[in-house]
């Protein structure tokens, strides 16, 4: 499992994945992709990591317990949501900001993005603190 | 006013444990104060019930069930209540000196008040249901008393039974309540009085009788139901007297006397009631002939009088019901004496069978007293209250026909037979093993001998001063049953005719019987078949054990592969009844626009699917599950979806890892089931698999109504800003179903991690306070 | 393609059950994967099929032209995938621990929790 | 106030999040866990007042218009079972305290039980049938991993058969979904009843019919009728006594909701067919269900059973389908859930006193512990039905409506069964409680006391009182549940409130 090759080869895409997986994030509202997605593909980065360097070295570069993770990430879907009742909308009422970029363009901001970006932490924690519990009871 | 008095018996029965730790071996004395005075007011009533004031009150429980706690006290109610009040009185006095304060007195207290405020609101209810609710609290109280030595296992075998058998009466009576409700428009007793006629007129009205007769029945102890009595004699003895004797077993009377203005008067009612009464009547005497414990023989002798009570009420006439009423108070003045009696034999003497007892006269004077003038009452020698009543009885079954004649004959000749074996015999016939009984006997104490001696006293001075009875009880008593006001005059002599000689003669047969007690008794036991209905009883609760437990064999065998074909069976057959009964339709229009490579890969699919099921290791099984999950993608990708696609993509790949990382740990395939069993399974899915596949074409082929999806299209942009409108209705239009779903991940992640990790230690656990796991399935 | 589809959901169906009606543990697994792949695939089809463009709306326009597929079934598969993957990966640790108690893979075998 | 419809789930939700967030303080979870289980209780209450004054309250989530957007629907019956889930979670939250040892408690069996709680209360509240499959698989994903959690070996067989079929049962929604939106292109119950309504016609409805027969599988295995029921009695009695009884007052609850609301509102096109068929299930149900019951000598398989049986009677009531059956069921549901998880909450005290739960072994409850003896006693006898207890006025009102309609069989099938149901009630109190025992003395705790113990007792008082409450106080209480019922039957109640008068 641990060979030379794999272990190179994860270590340059681990960080490509992730960047991969927040532009698949970001994107997501306009053209294919989303939190799910994204979430997906940040954690099958970090899978192939821990498949090749082991669940701890995983942990440890994670920095975060992937449980928490989860709980971050719920906690951001559901203030998204919290955020239009004190608002007194209907929960999960969109709300949108436009940000003038000056020559960029500009930028719609909206609540629904902070709900994809919850989805995005909590499939990603998920995904992670499955891999690992699977990994560690071998 | 009522409604306090029987409130306040509930409340003294909460108050009892508590009070008896107070009052110790008195407590029997000072709990006797509230039934005491509850008579003392019930007698405050009779003058004014004799003017034709009768007390009601009633407040609206609840308008849509249509309950209302209607009470109400007419001279039926109050001559019940007397009987509850005045012999509760004195049974709880004796059951201070009976127990002592060995047992728990405190609980059996509870208990006994609990029975006597749920008996006096079942005479007092002027409402179905609520009677129903004090009826039913009847059975649950005389249950915990049955079962009172419950250390015992016959006594707790016994409460069950009575139990049971009280219980499925009550469960039928109430389908009669509430049909007789619907019927009568309501369950208002004073007002149903008054549609009498209405009711016997609907086509439900054999039902309604059938379905009550049966309830009261089986309280009141009536052949075939009767067999429960004799074994609740495993009660302690204060508790046979007042339950079983003296009141609730007369609920049953009760109710048929109260409701027989409404559907009484039938024939149905005339065979149904009075023949049944008839029966048990004489069958009581009969099965007492072989008996020899005093108790038992006192249980079948009530059965008997429990008969002639139902009897006079189906022959119905105007002397059937004073009869019916003068029996009602006599018996339960000398059946109570005697059953107290019983009691102290049994306290003192240490043995209740007949046989051995004897010369008890001169040892317990007054117990002897006491039981002597109950069991001349009961015997029905003139001047007694209970010659009295029979007179009544033959009269009425006189004028009613020679067969009830003959039988209430029998059965008042049967009746001095036991009087006399029970409450003669015992104190003044000489005992031929005096010296062998368990016990020296000697006088009982005084709360054991005030009950017998007032009551004894109350049977002889009530049959010779019956007058004073006549107008302030009997008549209005009589007025409730008639539904009409009955004036009523009682004379404790009636001059010398033809009832009297047939009294003297069913006295005088009676002596004879009792001079050959031994033989009548070796005839009895030759005719005991060996099957009786309380044999029956218990085969049918072996029966039902059997017949449970063979079901659950059958149905939880523990097989999931058969919960599973029983399940999909099931779903399947019920849908596939659905689509018959369609039948076809309108078939949807087939379109065949097909392209080769769609084909391909929807061969690629079935394919795979197919390797999964055929590999033989697990890998390749993953594997080509994947090769499957590829090709759904890859439909997805054909028609429009890049979103699902590439999820599909991406989850397939994580499922082949996760599938790889946990196999690593798991056996290989082994075959295991027989060819035949396959092939079972095969046709089950491909059944299943073609009601699916017609499912499909008529859902993708019929549209009753076009999809709602263009109010997506239309305002991803202009009022959700954004452009992939896939991701706009997970995120914005439904992103409640997302919230949803990543909790359901969160929560699956939560139970790998905690599935994988947590270990419960074993010993510790069970070391510490949880013996909660399941035993049985963890230990091995 | 409206006549294969059903067809293929069938047999995806029937080798489902056929899997879950098997006494090992592991091929129990794979079947419940199968029925997901058919109820995801059933509710596709069902919606109607069209074989045209994404749901989205292109950068250039302001709406979305007919013809393309119905984006609400998508959205609703999407959650259903995602739903499925956590039930999967639960009942995947559960078989595992359930070997390791039990012992055997043999589903006949687990049975002491029955009447 | 509409919006605030939402509080019963995010309540849960948001409990459960904090508890994941403090993972590693289980000490201060088991006091989150409670509050929040209490907060919802207050918030469920006043959720019932509101809909009790100002009738069906719908509010729009994310403000899309129905039948666009998910809706959340508050009727009545929606409400009274909310409130249950309130009062059987504050219980269950207090008995777990002490009851459910620190192992499971560190490994999230707060945050579980609380998703759980939110999935059981998204599931009576919303008014799309995709989102009520989405907190179907909330809850079931909670009680998967209740049930699991410890990893015992008798929790893994009971899990793996609740698992495979609760499983095949989503699997069955999904499919009766997708088919259902495929013919009826939208997934908003009120929008699905009007249009069916609309287009009633001979082809359409027999199809409809069909369709159905989908879902009366997928809810019929949730709520465990007959022949369905097998995942119930393999797996309730392994876990924590805790555990079960908010299972048994709840999810099988969720699976009954589900019948009431899709065969009162949307599939009444056949009521031949399918009402019928209800009816033969409700029999069949209560009878398999208390003969199972009659042959266990264990105390949590035997209350296991039971929740089988007394399935059958809601079921009753919604097959005799009109608005005093209904009102029944309601009404039948609030009580046998309260008096079913007080049973096996007391079980777990006798459990814990005497070291077993085989009524072979146990006895002498009554002599040394009167008031378990007592409660148990008010809780059994409500099971019977024995008047008065919420139980007999319960039985009472589904016999009132199935003779008015002239249904003898199911009426005198139900009075057995609650016969049987008291012998079997009769049955435990016999053997654990009068019997005397000699075996496992020196095993038992001796006597629980309420200052020590609070945590065991208070649960049991606390739904006590609320079976007193809802016995004695019947008036007001079944005044309640017949509006629910008259709610029911009138689907353009519903359908108004969720697509009528705009936002």
């Amino acid at each position: 499992m641990t060979s030379l090759i794999l272990r190179t080869m994860v270590r340059l895409l681990l960080p490509l994945l992730l960047l991969f997986s927040v532009f698949l994030l970001l994107r997501g509202h306009n053209e294919p992709g989303g939190g799910f997605v994204g979430g997906l593909m940040a954690a099958t980065g970090f899978a192939l990591f821990s498949i090749a360097f082991g669940s701890s070295t995983a942990r440890r570069i994670l920095q975060i317990d992937p449980l928490v993770l989860i709980g971050v990430g719920l906690l951001l879907a559901l203030s998204s949501g919290l955020m239009t009742l004190l608002l007194e909308q209907p929960f999960l009422t969109g709300v949108w900001y436009k940000l003038s970029l000056g020559a960029l363009g500009k930028l719609e901001l909206g609540t629904p993005l902070f709900f994809d970006i919850g989805v995005y932490l909590t499939v990603w924690g998920v995904t992670l603190t499955i891999i690992f519990a699977l990994e560690e009871v071998g | 006013m009522i409604i306090f008095s029987v409130l306040a018996v509930f409340g003294l029965a909460f108050l009892a444990p508590p009070l008896c730790r107070l009052t110790k071996e008195k407590s029997g004395w000072w709990l006797a104060i509230l039934p005491l005075a509850l008579t003392v007011y019930f007698l405050s009533l009779l003058p004014g019930l004799a003017r034709g004031q009768i007390q009601s009150i009633s407040y609206l429980w609840s308008q849509e069930l249509g309950l209302t706690f209607a009470f109400r006290a007419d001279g039926l109610s109050l001559a019940f209540a007397l009987l509850i009040s005045g012999i509760g009185a004195l049974v709880a006095v004796y059951a201070g000196g009976y127990f002592g304060t060995k047992v728990p007195i405190g609980r059996f207290y509870l208990w006994l008040f609990f029975f006597m405020a749920s008996m006096l609101g079942v005479v007092f209810a002027d409402h179905l249901i609520l009677l129903f609710i004090f009826w039913e609290l009847t059975s649950l109280s005389s249950f915990m008393l049955i079962g009172f030595e419950h250390d015992r296992e016959e006594a707790r075998a016994a409460a069950i039974q009575a139990l049971l058998v009280t219980g499925s009466g009550g469960l039928v009576m109430l389908a009669g309540f509430v049909l007789l409700g619907q019927v009568g428009q309501t369950w208002e007793l004073s007002t149903l009085f008054l549609r009498g006629e209405g009711v016997r007129a609907s086509p439900l009205y054999l039902a309604i009788v059938i379905l009550i007769l049966i309830g009261a029945f089986t309280k009141s102890a009536q052949f075939p139901f009767h067999f429960w009595l004799p074994n609740a004699m495993q009660a302690p003895t204060p508790v046979s007297t007042y339950l079983h004797a003296a009141t609730m077993v007369k609920a049953g009377v009760y109710l048929l006397a109260r409701l027989s203005p409404v559907l009484g008067g039938s024939p149905i009612w005339l065979w149904a009631v009075g023949g049944i009464g008839a029966v048990t009547m004489v069958l009581g005497g009969v099965l007492a002939l072989s008996q020899t414990d005093m108790k038992r023989l006192l249980a079948y002798s009530t059965i008997s009088a429990l008969g002639s009570l139902v009897m006079a009420i189906g022959i119905g006439s105007e002397t059937a019901l004073k009869a019916m009423v003068l029996f009602l108070l006599a018996h339960g003045l000398y059946k109570g004496t005697l059953f107290l009696v019983t009691g102290s034999v049994d306290h003192e003497c240490g043995t209740r069978d007949v046989r051995e007892l004897g010369g008890l006269g001169r040892l317990m004077p007054y117990t002897a007293l006491g039981s002597t003038l109950a069991a001349l009452s009961m015997a029905g020698v003139p001047l007694f209250f209970g010659f009295l009543a029979k007179e009544y009885l033959y009269e009425a079954s006189y004028k009613a026909g020679a067969l009830w004649l003959i039988l209430a004959v029998l059965g008042a000749l049967l009746n001095v037979w036991i009087a006399l074996r029970v409450g003669i015999a015992p104190f003044w016939l000489a005992g031929s093993k005096e010296a062998e009984l368990p016990k020296k006997p000697h006088e009982a104490p005084w709360s054991m001998t005030v009950g017998p001696l007032i009551l004894g006293g109350l049977s002889l001075g009530l049959g010779a001063y019956p007058q004073i009875l006549s107008s302030v009880l009997v008549s209005p008593a009589l007025s409730a049953m008639a539904g009409k006001a009955v004036e009523v005059k009682l004379k404790a002599w009636h001059g010398i005719n033809d009832i009297l000689l047939l009294s003297l003669l069913t006295l005088g047969l009676g002596v004879v019987a009792f001079a050959i007690r031994n033989d009548l008794q070796r005839i009895a036991e030759q005719w005991t078949v060996p099957w009786g209905l309380d044999t029956l009883y218990r085969r049918s609760i072996d029966g039902l054990f059997r017949l449970a437990s063979f079901q659950t064999r059958l149905l939880q065998h523990g097989y999931l592969r058969y919960y599973l074909i029983t399940i999909v069976v099931a779903v399947v057959g019920i849908t596939a009844g659905g689509l018959i009964r369609w039948g076809g339709g309108a078939l949807p229009h087939l379109s065949l626009d097909l392209r080769f490579y769609e084909l391909g890969i929807a061969i690629i699919i079935v394919l795979a699917g197919g390797m999964a099921i055929l590999s033989r290791s697990r890998l390749g099984a993953v594997a080509a599950l994947g090769v499957a999950g590829y090709g759904v993608a890859s439909i997805y990708l054909l028609f429009g979806a890049p979103d699902l696609a590439m999820t599909q993509f991406l989850i397939e790949s994580l499922t082949v890892i996760l599938f790889v990382l946990a196999f690593y740990h798991l056996p290989n395939f082994a075959q295991l089931t027989p060819r035949r069993e396959r092939l079972r399974d095969v046709i089950i899915a491909i059944v299943t698999g073609c009601l699916m596949t017609i499912f499909v074409f008529v859902a993708s082929g019929i549209q009753i109504h076009p999809s709602i999806s263009q109010f997506f299209v239309e305002n991803a942009l202009p009022l959700a800003h954004g452009r992939n409108i896939v991701n706009v209705i997970l995120v914005d239009f439904r992103g409640l179903d997302t919230l949803g779903e990543i909790t359901v991940l969160a929560i699956a992640g939560l139970g790998v991690f905690a599935l994988l990790k947590l270990r419960i230690d074993q010993r510790s656990a069970r070391a510490g306070k949880t013996t909660q796991t399941g035993r049985k399935g963890g230990d091995q | 393609m409206e006549i294969v589809l059903p067809v293929v959901i069938g047999s995806l169906y029937a080798m489902a059950i056929y899997m879950l009606l098997r006494r090992s543990l592991v091929k129990l697994l794979i079947g419940l994967g199968l029925l997901s792949h058919a109820s995801n695939l059933l509710i596709f089809t069902a919606a109607g099929l069209t074989r045209s463009k994404a749901p989205v709306i292109p950068l250039a326009a302001d709406q979305l032209r007919p013809p393309h597929a119905d984006p609400l079934p998508q959205a609703l598969i999407l959650t259903a995938i995602v739903i499925s993957f956590g039930v999967t990966a639960f009942a995947l640790a559960l078989a595992y621990r359930a070997y390791r108690s039990v012992n055997t893979d043999d589903l006949d075998q687990m049975k002491t929790t029955d009447a | 106030m509409n919006r605030y419809l939402i509080l019963p789930i995010l309540i849960p939700l948001l409990t459960a999040v904090l508890c994941l967030l403090l993972f590693r303080k289980p000490k201060l979870q088991r006091w989150i866990g409670v509050s929040g289980a209490g907060v919802l209780l207050v918030v469920a209450l006043w959720l019932l007042l509101l809909v009790r004054n100002q009738g069906i309250q719908a509010v729009q989530i994310g403000n899309w218009p129905a039948p666009f957007g998910i809706t959340l629907v508050a009727d009545l019956f929606s409400a009274i079972l909310i409130v249950l889930a309130g009062v059987l979670g504050l219980a269950v939250a207090v008995y777990s305290l002490e009851s459910v040892d620190s192992q499971r408690q560190s490994f999230g069996y707060y945050p579980l039980m609380h998703f759980l709680l939110m999935g059981v209360c998204g599931a009576f509240l919303t008014g799309d049938l995709f989102n009520l499959y989405v907190w179907f698989e909330v809850m079931l994903m909670a009680s998967f991993v209740l049930l699991a959690l410890g990893g015992e070996r008798g929790q893994m067989e009971g899990a793996i058969k609740y698992v495979t079929l609760n499983l095949l049962s989503s699997a069955i929604f999904l499919a009766a979904l997708g088919l259902l939106y495929g013919l009826a292109g939208t997934l908003n119950m009120a929008d699905l009843a009007r249009k069916f309504a609309s287009s009633a016609s001979a082809p359409s409805n027999a199809i409809v019919t069909a369709l159905s027969m989908l879902f009366l599988g997928a809810f019929g295995i949730k709520a465990a009728i007959f022949p369905l029921f097998f995942w119930l009695p393999a797996s309730y009695h392994t876990p924590p006594v805790a555990v079960t009884a908010l299972f048994s007052g709840l999810l099988t609850k969720v699976g009954v909701y589900s019948l009431i609301r899709v065969f009162t509102l949307i599939f009444i096109q056949d009521l031949d067919y399918t009402h019928t068929l209800l009816l033969v299930i409700a029999g069949l149900t209560m009878i398999t269900g208390v003969l199972g019951a009659v042959a266990q000598n264990e105390m949590r398989r035997l209350l296991s059973f039971h929740i089988i049986s007394q399935i059958g009677y809601p079921l009753m009531g919604l097959g005799i389908f009109t608005a005093w059956g209904l009102a029944a069921a309601v009404y039948f549901i609030f009580h046998v859930s309260l008096a079913k998880s007080t049973l096996f909450l007391i079980s777990g005290v006798v459990g814990r006193l005497r070291g077993t739960f085989d009524l072979k072994k146990l006895g002498g409850l009554y002599k040394g512990q009167g008031w378990l003896a007592t409660l148990f006693l008010v809780a059994a006898l409500s099971l019977a039905g024995l008047p008065p207890s919420s139980g007999f006025f319960a039985k009472l009102s589904l016999v009132q409506a199935g003779l008015v309609q002239g249904q003898f069989a199911i009426v005198a099938v139900s009075l057995g069964v609650s016969l049987l149901t008291l012998f079997s009630m009769i049955k435990i109190w016999n053997e654990a409680f009068w019997k005397q025992t000699s075996e496992l003395k020196e095993e038992s705790e001796g006597e629980i006391s309420l200052q020590k113990d609070w945590s065991w007792l208070a649960p049991i008082l606390f739904l006590v009182a609320v079976i007193l409450l809802i016995s004695f106080g019947i008036g007001p209480v079944f005044q309640i549940a017949a509006q629910a019922g008259q709610q029911l039957m009138s689907p353009q109640l519903y359908i108004q409130a969720v697509l009528g008068g705009g936002r």
